[in-house]
């Protein structure tokens, strides 16, 4: 594992959704160190920390890599006030990501911010993807486009049903899980949805690995604040999201 | 270009910037970004006997300029970190300065016993953690504890002793006195100032563990000003720290009396931090002609 | 539309918005911008007994999310206030806190009773003081003086009294509880905490009194801390104060236990800031469904 | 003497010199209340304390104003990232200005920084101006033309000698004084510079009123930390710069 701190600079900004911004920053040599699942730490003006923001695609011939945040606090807000042309310093790629080399089927479930990490994870991998994405509602919904180009079937639900299919998405999980054989399913989102999806994975007996989100500080794994409760047999013990982490083993996370 | 060494408790480093207990592990990841040899000094994370697991979470929250934490000590323990960190950190060609806390007295020594035939360099002497509920500040806020504990961990080993002072009290001179007549070898400070912020559309507090501990630049004046306090107190030497994230309040503080100085929050903000302010203190010396970083030391000119 | 009537010690306020001794003088200036009646109550520049002229400038320096402050008490002495200020201020319908400093006991306790038989509301006794050099903080960090002076104060005046406390202390617990037991009708906290900024060019303090108060954004959560562990010691009423800047920071304050706050250096950064937080607390209450601000006092829910 | 905090709007902004800004805000208001030798506090970003700029020139029928800075710290390097279009957030006018009800002729004179605010004075007033302006060097001059436009006389000083006179004003204004009858002296500048100019005023029973400088806190002399000594009689007291200021009196002022 290997990370640097550099600027990137922004070639690409984009509105997916009230709020929610998709910028396309160039770093060859961070892109060249990036795998799915992993995050880069973004500095935000005059603020203390930096903000751990999701790798949402990768672009090794460009090296270009995206990002898709929600500016919903001061730091996010500073970062959505960047436009084209600007640079951010960024430290990454961080953190361990998702193993990409899987044989078999594969289920990618996302949950509102949670589902942009997705997108990279079904861009690397090789193995059939299906995807269930999960929304508020109509007017959140994004990067389906995205999903569909790299995707056997993508299904999305709302919570309001004001588009795709009304409710969470692990009542769709429920029922794909009987009819479709999967080797694995990944998952991004919410701790609640999170827990849900693992338990229903391990009823359906799937391995399944999830993408947790905790407060950070260095986000290299020095400063140990973004601590997560994991269990190894019968023995619990505080792994760390930015080093540790983001992804888990669903198995060993202790809910 | 002008001479950087200093000599802290008989130790000799590079230069006067040491990253800070807490904020940088025990160096390996910040190696990844730069060589850790750049640095004067790196202070390992607290280290206790036994390994310990820390605080529930959430363990952090920003504030303006700063942030409070709440680790709680988490760390691998003593035996550890002799054989799996103190090696890799001794071949980096750094000073290493072991921080140590306990929940008594005696955890105190026997750690101090331990490390006292082993390759670290100082023992920083933690007794002002303000994150775990027996131990910690509890020593580092009435001067007989204060000068007590030193005294004894002092005759449990060889190594030389740097105490840790709490900046959560009415007079830090006399914290600092107490730590030099307890035979303190240099003392460190501040450590970080208790503090609180509460969620109110939860009504909770952002920290699991209900209040932490406030770094960064918002604390800097405060740690400026008990800086000089204790240089002024002690003849032993000072190491200054406290919300230090640009070459200039490293500066501020080696005139107030600091003969070396701790980089810690400023590492989350910018890798780089430590590296820039110990080429920032070279330019300082040339531009100013000073030929030793030890001459800036304590030549505040009070009005 | 929530009540936001609140009630310290006797005296009742239309809302739990203060403006803090020192940043508002005696409220003419800011009344050229809005119409101070719109406050819950002022507290006035700390008076002394006779005409004080201060500390020698510069008296201020900014700092990260804050600033440094030596002003010294300067102010026109009692006697000026009485006649010129006060019946001006009563005019304007806003209860009026007189922040009272002294360099010995019994100026404090003159003080005290030259206001016994005048309009203003409450006495604001500050023992907390960081820039005189005789008196000020030196009564505030010992248990013992902050009761004795308490007592003594109560002895000489029919006004309630309420005792603004030093955060330069070890237990700032211990010194409510000690204010409390000699009499005080309430507590405020917090004052300045004591830092310093070294200009590194010219080797001088940037201030000419070396030393100031750290006041602003970056204490808030030293000042959140403290107030919860002082409304946690006494049962007279706290009022909450240090970094205040939104509405968001005095209803944390008020979640951990303050019963009106105090709104200082925000008015040098938005003149408008005091009457954006009374705008702010109704917001949050209506939004909350809470029709009595008391309600939320002390509703922290501790982890 | 009444004042505002409100927003002003940037609509021009112009590079002088190397960090020497002129910028004209609109705020009707405002404009109203001024006059020359009062200055604006402006809020700088997310600093605590605002920075405070004299007024340079009073349009009050199109209602707007100008106000010079140096970009040297970070305050006014925030206030120099502002373009046309941004708002400012201004309290003011504040402080007493000069008095521009004279008779007879009036010498005004500016160094450095200390320029722009005499230019106000030179508009505002009927009077016939002379005005000595004091540089560092040729690229540090600033307003010559504008003063030339609203005084009889326009003498330039530059340290350096790169640019009209080598020297300091005080030199000139010797020199002047001796020659040319003028019924009072308003200065602006560095303290030594306005410490001289009382002197040689003195020396030749000219009326002098100096525009002082203090690091300031509210700006509206509620907080007392702009203090500056003066003597009334023989009794010397602190009076501050903000609100008593910073315009006084030379022969008050106690250097």
């Amino acid at each position: 594992m290997s990370y640097i701190q550099q600027k990137a600079l922004i070639v690409k900004k984009e509105e997916l959704a009230q709020g929610i911004f998709r910028y396309t920053l160039k770093n060859s040599e961070l892109v060249s160190l990036s795998r799915a699942g992993q995050f880069v730490h973004i500095l935000c003006g005059e603020k203390t920390l930096r903000r751990p923001i999701s790798i949402c695609s990768i672009d090794k011939e460009n090296g270009v890599f995206d990002i898709v945040f929600s500016a919903k606090g001061e730091g996010t807000h500073w970062m959505s006030g960047q436009n084209k042309g600007d640079e951010y310093d960024v430290l990454g790629p961080l953190g361990n990501g998702f193993d990409t080399d899987i044989k078999g089927r594969v289920l990618l479930i996302g949950g509102g911010i949670g589902v942009p990490p997705m997108l990279c994870v079904a861009s690397e991998i090789l193995a059939p993807c299906d995807a269930i994405l999960g929304f508020g509602s109509k007017d959140a919904v994004i990067l389906e486009k995205d999903f569909k180009a790299v995707c056997s079937n993508v299904h999305i639900t709302t919570d309001d049903g004001s588009f795709g299919r009304k409710g969470l998405v692990t009542d769709l999980l429920s029922e794909i899980a009987d009819r479709q054989k999967y080797s694995v399913i990944y998952a991004c989102g919410p701790a609640p949805m999170l827990k849900a999806v693992a338990m229903i994975a391990e009823k359906n007996k799937i391995k399944c690995c999830v993408s947790l989100e905790e407060r950070m500080g260095c986000g290299v794994g020095a400063c140990l604040v973004c601590a997560c409760k994991t269990k190894h047999g019968n023995i619990e013990q505080f792994s760390h999201v930015c080093k540790d982490g983001p992804v888990f083993n669903a198995q060993e996370v202790v809910w | 270009m002008a001479d950087m060494r200093v000599c802290i408790a008989d130790v000799y480093m590079k230069n006067p910037v040491i990253t800070a207990s807490g904020t940088f592990g025990f160096g390996r990841e910040y190696n990844e970004i730069y060589p850790i040899g750049c640095l004067g000094g790196i202070s390992c994370k607290g280290t206790t006997l036994n390994e310990k697991s820390g605080n529930e979470p959430p363990r952090i929250i920003e504030t303006h300029s700063g942030m409070l934490n709440s680790v709680g000590l988490q760390n691998p323990g003593v035996d550890h970190f002799l054989k799996e960190d103190l090696p890799w950190l001794k071949s980096q060609d750094v000073a290493v300065i072991l921080n140590v806390a306990g929940s008594t007295v005696e955890e105190y020594c026997k750690i101090a016993q331990k490390v006292s035939d082993s390759d670290i360099d100082i023992i920083e002497l933690n007794i002002s953690c303000p994150n775990v509920k027996e131990g910690g500040v509890a020593f580092g806020t009435s001067a007989n504890s204060v000068e007590s504990i030193t005294q004894q961990v002092k005759m449990h080993t060889k190594k030389p002793v740097m105490v840790k002072l709490s900046p959560n009290v009415t007079d830090i001179a006399e914290m600092a006195r107490a730590a030099q007549s307890g035979g303190a070898d240099a003392i460190s400070l501040i450590n970080t100032i208790t503090g609180m912020r509460i969620d109110i559309n939860t009504k909770r507090p952002f920290l699991k563990n209900n209040i932490g501990g406030l770094s960064g630049r918002a604390v800097f004046p405060v740690a400026l000003r008990m800086v000089w306090q204790a240089a002024n107190a002690v003849s032993v030497p000072v190491v200054g720290m406290g919300g230090i994230a640009t070459a200039q309040d490293a500066i501020e503080m080696m005139l107030a009396g600091a003969s070396a100085v701790q980089v810690g929050t400023a590492n989350f903000t910018d890798a780089y931090a430590p590296v820039k302010i110990i080429q920032g203190i070279e330019k300082y010396l040339d531009d100013n002609g000073v030929c030793d970083v030890n001459d800036i030391v304590g030549q505040v000119k009070i009005w």
